[in-house]
């Protein structure tokens, strides 16, 4: 399964040109900065922009020099930047729109499955002008869903949700995603929400692809800006150990060691993959006793980076086969006397498990 | 004899405006007084000469709205006169379609006669009492055979334009120079319709009583303005 | 009023609801053409729609008439293929009036079109709504305004239609002699009486409909409208 | 064409940019209570608005008359005041030709106001334009499109009225004679060579006209409009 | 200065009752999950919803029994939660229009300063439909600031946008409030965005004020719902003490004790505030050596409480006059015995300065 794409459009001052061949499993992220043209190319991947692209979706072109598969067949779902709900529809109205336009035994997500998951219940009767920004964000999503589609486009979808929402939401779209198998292809601003839905990821600059590949393999790349991020990190692979009930920790195999996390309900053995913040990674010469820090692994300083910052050093820790980023202090990083190939110990605040 | 050319207002039923016209252009030349034409259908003028419409004279093409505004006050007394009679024809303007002896309208061979709505138009009220006399108004208002010009110049375009197949018009419509006639017509004995009289006046409010005397006086009785009347299809009223 | 007026009363409301039945429905591909295409021709054929407008009634009911008449050609065209000229008959008062109302109908339909923005439509497609569906399921609901003027106005205006249908419809009495015609001959015959009785009776017909309509859509569309997000 | 064509022909332009003229200025705050406000009485009042309509022209023409006249309500108030009745001048054609095209103007501005939303305007009021700034500069040039119908639907429908500019004006050469009237007369007098030519120069002033108009305005338009965030 | 409030709305099932008097200086954070009743509330103060209230601002009365001053005398600037640009208007045209409504002395920002501010240099001639998102919301915003108002209301201003340009544009937008002096309400979900800006809170839920006052005391307070988020965490008052050009280090001198943090151009004596996020402090029986963690200060615990998540605690430490939180995992709290009045040592990993 594959997203294939070349396309180039100009608009004035601005230009996208894209070729590229996509894994279309799981969630791509599309990120970027503001105007790099993350809209502009999720359009021309629904076919909403007529101009001369290949695109080629599963083995199915949708679109090349002899051929454009409207908007309409292609089977998308797309959340749009802006909620642009139906106005002459109440939220029923809205979310029954594209269920209607699916034959029953296409339908993979029910109403009601659609209306819980997004928590709007209390707003099917609602109109559009009666809704909050964040209930229109949710109406659109959920209307999308219901489209059963066969790739979902999503603009920055939850840009207006608060963190509850989020994360209510996030778990469960994830859940539905891996059930229904939709590839996602998601927009987004925040590296925080990348790192926690995105199993690739595409890095757009001035409307040219910077990178794309596993999101673990580019987080840490050095020659990217990604750990420039407030929110820069790095994601393991690994699989679970055991549980510890008492204290609600699970445990996670990682190839530098064991790592405690919130408990979660896996069997031993399962495959997990697991996000490390570089804010929350210190370094100490030796494994620290008495602290509230838990997880403490072995590792060798690959290299040092300035960052923006000046009082801050990004630090590149090979940690058995992974790389872990850690965010030091100038002052910390040469009072330690860290260099390139030294050994040193990582201590993690927090793990957070992905959810897989 | 008066030291200023006058400018007449005349309201004229719409028929006779072209009449009236080469009328007012012969009067200019011997008077020197001109006339501005106000056309109308005879209903309207009528109308807005009640509202106080701003005319010296009017030229109905009928007799009954003169009478309706003598009674009223609204002329001058004693100035209403016949300013010509009309003639009734029914017309074609294909060859060979109106036979000389109206046989045309009993054997029923048409889609269409066109004629004036008899109920406000002298020339539709004669067409009647002539299809009466044959015996047909019946039959065709049945056969739904009749249309029906709100004007008689309406019913000439019905059948100019070969809608209608024939149609109950004015002579002074069909009237070509030098008195030719195109197409084919049917001039139905005058006897079988009351005389088509068109009655002028002046009105009360005119401001110029003298002037307007005095074109009709030129009408009802120069010789030239006979002429004129004739060659346009119609008989000068009684002088 | 007389069993003529009445007569000549549902021919009108008959010949009005006709009208503008066609109209709507011949007129909807022209104004989405003129509202939401790009072609060049837009700004000629717009002022095209415009002209029935500016000649007075009954000349164009003339030209009309010669160009449908027997010798004019599309009179010609029909007589050739056996079809009778519309000349005088309903058909005849219908497509007179059409062409009469046509700018009432295009114009209103047009700007609605234009004013919908192409933001609706990409969600629905992108909610596999085709074409066509788009159109029925869309535009038709979000341009209810536009309809609903471009109905009444034709409508209105056909009511009261005079020149063009006196010409071309022959003022047959039964057939086509319509309200307006018969108001008028009431007027020229002096029966001010009957004249009046049939104008009020048309006024309030009139009115009592366009009431309903405007008291029961005019609130669906309000509730809908007002809110945007421009 | 002859001096009275022309003579006529510059009195129906002149008429019919009087009237859309006028029009648009006092349907502007009519169509805005009707497409903005909300009281009860705005079904019954768009109903009112299109009954002009309804009527034949020389009908209508003729109440006004009545009305107008030296002898009508209005007619006789203002002789009292020492103002002559419009009736049989300009001002009673404008006035007649005014009440005839109310729908054609009031209809698409009352669409296009109803059609803009409320935010725009809220926008412009916390930018601090005061009410009528806010008119001026946030609801005129996004209402343009309906301004443009307006003027268009009502200019065209002047140049060709004759009902009621016949029954008004009473067809004073020189005064109150407009084209269409002279065209009528032309055809009256058989003279359909002038009646020809003068409808000819009627209908390509008038489209030389719209195209300019479309050719420039649309274009603008059509780039203010398509994008819309609903 | 103040801004006083007393409203009551009823919408369908939702209703808004609030009655408040907020200091209308600096910001003010309207914080609040989606469909509490935020955007109406910036509506009611500005004059958009005409319903009986009572707005004074500034001793000057807005809105009560007797009067409404309508929006466009209220001298606000409205940043709306969709951009809402001027259809008819390029971007320059949008700027202006506020702009050239205000008398030229009245003036407090040039059309330079706010097109730098907000990077728009090379957009002033788009018109909206060619403008992204993130450019649509950034032109809203100089839009808002151009009319020099007095109050400015925002409502998720910068939803759209990549932490790059928020980044960019919320120090400058700090400075300018600061340099202006105009007091701004500021609607947002990101607690993190509220700390980095705010200095007062207004904490909304479902249509009522569930808690007003300075940041630093909501934030830590153990009855609010705040240290439950992911970015909890709590705001010290203190004074530059010392530079160390060196190491690109400050040193703020705050009740507990002495903190480093990122060089600042500010002279020493200073006052200033500091931010400290929970998953940044961790907690240690003794003062770590040779880590690279380099703020630490002795502390007394306050108390403990289980977050929503059953293996984390959120300890509230009492250091100096100041309260700050550390989120631990239970194992850490129970394995380092940790408990109420108990000594600890608050290990800071990071410490942001908030420009004030
Ligand atoms: N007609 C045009 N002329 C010039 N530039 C244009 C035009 N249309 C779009 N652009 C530019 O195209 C760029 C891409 O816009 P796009 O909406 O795809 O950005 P984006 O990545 O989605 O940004 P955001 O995150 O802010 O939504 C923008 O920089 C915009 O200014
Ligand atoms: N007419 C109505 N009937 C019922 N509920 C309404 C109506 N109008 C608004 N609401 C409700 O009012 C609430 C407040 O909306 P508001 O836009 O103020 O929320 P908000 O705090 O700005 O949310 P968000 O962060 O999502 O923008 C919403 O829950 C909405 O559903
Ligand atoms: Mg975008
Ligand atoms: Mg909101």
């Amino acid at each position: 399964m594959a997203l294939e794409l070349s396309l180039s459009l100009t608009r004035g001052s601005f230009s996208l040109q894209v070729d590229g061949r996509w894994p279309a499993r799981g969630v791509t992220a599309l990120f970027g900065r503001s105007g790099t043209g993350k809209t502009t190319l999720l359009r021309c991947i629904a076919g909403l922009e007529r101009l001369p692209a290949r695109v080629v979706f599963n083995d199915t072109v949708w679109q090349d020099a002899t051929q454009f598969v409207p908007a309409h067949r292609r089977s998308i779902g797309y959340v749009f930047q802006e909620p642009s709900l139906f106005p002459h529809y109440d939220v029923r109205g809205n979310l029954e729109y594209g269920l209607r336009r699916r034959a029953p035994e296409a339908r993979r997500v029910s109403l009601d499955e659609a209306v819980s998951l997004l928590g709007l219940e209390t707003l099917l009767s609602h109109r559009p002008p009666q809704l909050s920004g964040g209930q229109r964000q949710r109406v659109a999503i959920a209307r999308a869903l219901l489209a059963s589609p066969r790739l979902l486009l999503m603009d920055e979808p939850l840009s207006s949700l608060d963190e509850i929402s989020k994360d209510e939401i996030l778990p469960r779209l994830e859940r539905l995603r891996d059930a229904l198998d939709i590839p996602i292809l998601y927009v987004s601003h925040a590296l925080g929400e990348v790192m926690r839905l995105a199993d690739e990821l595409v890095l757009l600059e001035a409307g040219r692809v910077r990178a794309a590949g596993p999101l673990q393999s580019l987080l840490t790349r050095a020659d990217l800006p990604l750990g420039g991020f407030d929110q820069a990190g790095s994601v393991l692979e690994g699989a679970v150990a055991e549980h510890d009930p008492q204290y609600h920790l699970s445990y996670v195999l990682v190839s530098g060691g064991r790592l405690a996390l919130s408990l979660q309900a896996l069997p031993p053995g399962h495959r997990v993959r697991v996000r490390i913040d570089a804010r929350d990674v210190s370094l100490a010469l030796q494994p620290s006793q008495q602290s509230s820090i838990s997880n403490v692994l072995p590792g060798t300083v690959l290299d040092l980076r300035t960052e923006v910052d000046p009082a801050q050093m990004l630090v590149r820790v090979k940690v058995g086969a992974d790389v872990l980023l850690a965010r030091v202090t100038r002052r910390s990083a040469v009072q330690l006397g860290i260099t390139e190939g030294m050994g040193v110990y990582v201590q993690i605040k927090s793990v957070a498990l992905m959810d897989k | 004899p008066r030291a200023m050319a006058a400018q007449l207002h005349v309201a004229v039923a719409a028929n006779f405006l072209g009449t009236l016209q080469k009328l007012a252009e012969r009067y200019r030349r011997v008077s020197g007084d001109t006339l501005s034409l106000s056309s109308g259908s005879t209903g309207q003028l009528y109308a807005q000469i009640r509202q106080g419409a701003p005319f010296d004279l009017f030229f109905s093409a009928d007799t009954q709205r003169p009478q309706l505004l003598d009674s009223q006050g609204l002329a001058v007394a004693g100035s209403r006169f016949t300013y010509a009679v009309g003639t009734l024809v029914l017309w074609s303007p294909r060859p060979g379609v109106v036979d000389r002896r109206g046989q045309i309208i009993r054997r029923g061979a048409f889609h269409f006669i066109a004629m004036a709505n008899p109920r406000n138009a002298p020339y539709g009220a004669a067409a009647q009492q002539v299809l009466t006399a044959l015996g047909q108004w019946e039959p065709l208002n049945q056969e739904k055979k009749l249309v029906i010009g709100a004007d008689i110049t309406q019913t000439w375009q019905f059948a100019a334009s070969g809608n209608a197949d024939m149609a109950f018009v004015a002579l002074s419509q069909v009237t070509g120079p030098g008195g030719r006639i195109s197409g084919s017509y049917w001039l139905p004995p005058r006897s079988d319709y009351q005389p088509i009289a068109q009655d002028a006046l002046i009105l009360a409010r005119t401001t110029q009583p003298a002037a307007a005397q005095a074109f009709e006086h030129w009408l009802r009785t120069s010789s030239a303005a006979a002429q004129i009347i004739r060659e346009a299809g119609y008989r000068p009223g009684a002088p | 009023m007389g069993g003529d007026d009445l007569i000549a009363l549902a021919i009108s409301v008959r010949l009005a609801a006709v009208t503008t039945a066609l109209l709507l429905l011949l007129c909807t591909p022209l104004a989405w053409w003129l509202g939401t295409g790009s072609s060049r021709w837009r700004a000629p054929v717009n002022a095209v729609v415009s002209l029935p407008l500016v000649l007075p009634p009954t000349v164009l009911g003339f030209y009309l008439l010669v160009f449908l008449g027997p010798q004019g050609p599309l009179g010609r065209a029909l007589t050739l293929v056996g079809v009778a000229s519309p000349a005088f008959s309903f058909t005849g008062l219908v497509i007179g009036s059409m062409i009469y109302s046509l700018p009432f109908v295009v114009q209103p339909l047009r700007d609605a079109f234009e004013g919908l923005g192409t933001r609706v439509l990409e969600v629905a497609a992108t909610l596999s709504a085709s074409p066509w569906d788009r159109f029925v399921s869309v535009v038709l609901p979000l341009s209810s305004r536009g309809f609903l003027t471009a109905a009444v106005l034709a409508f209105a205006h056909t009511l009261g239609e005079f020149g063009v249908v006196l010409m071309i419809g022959g003022n047959i009495p039964g057939r086509t002699q319509t309200a307006s015609i018969a108001i008028f001959n009431h007027a020229e015959t002096l029966e001010y009486g009957a004249a009046n009785r049939l104008s009020a009776t048309l006024v309030v017909i009139a009115f009592l409909l366009l009431l309903t309509v405007y008291a029961s859509t005019r609130g669906r569309g309000a509730r809908v409208q007002p809110w945007r997000w421009n």
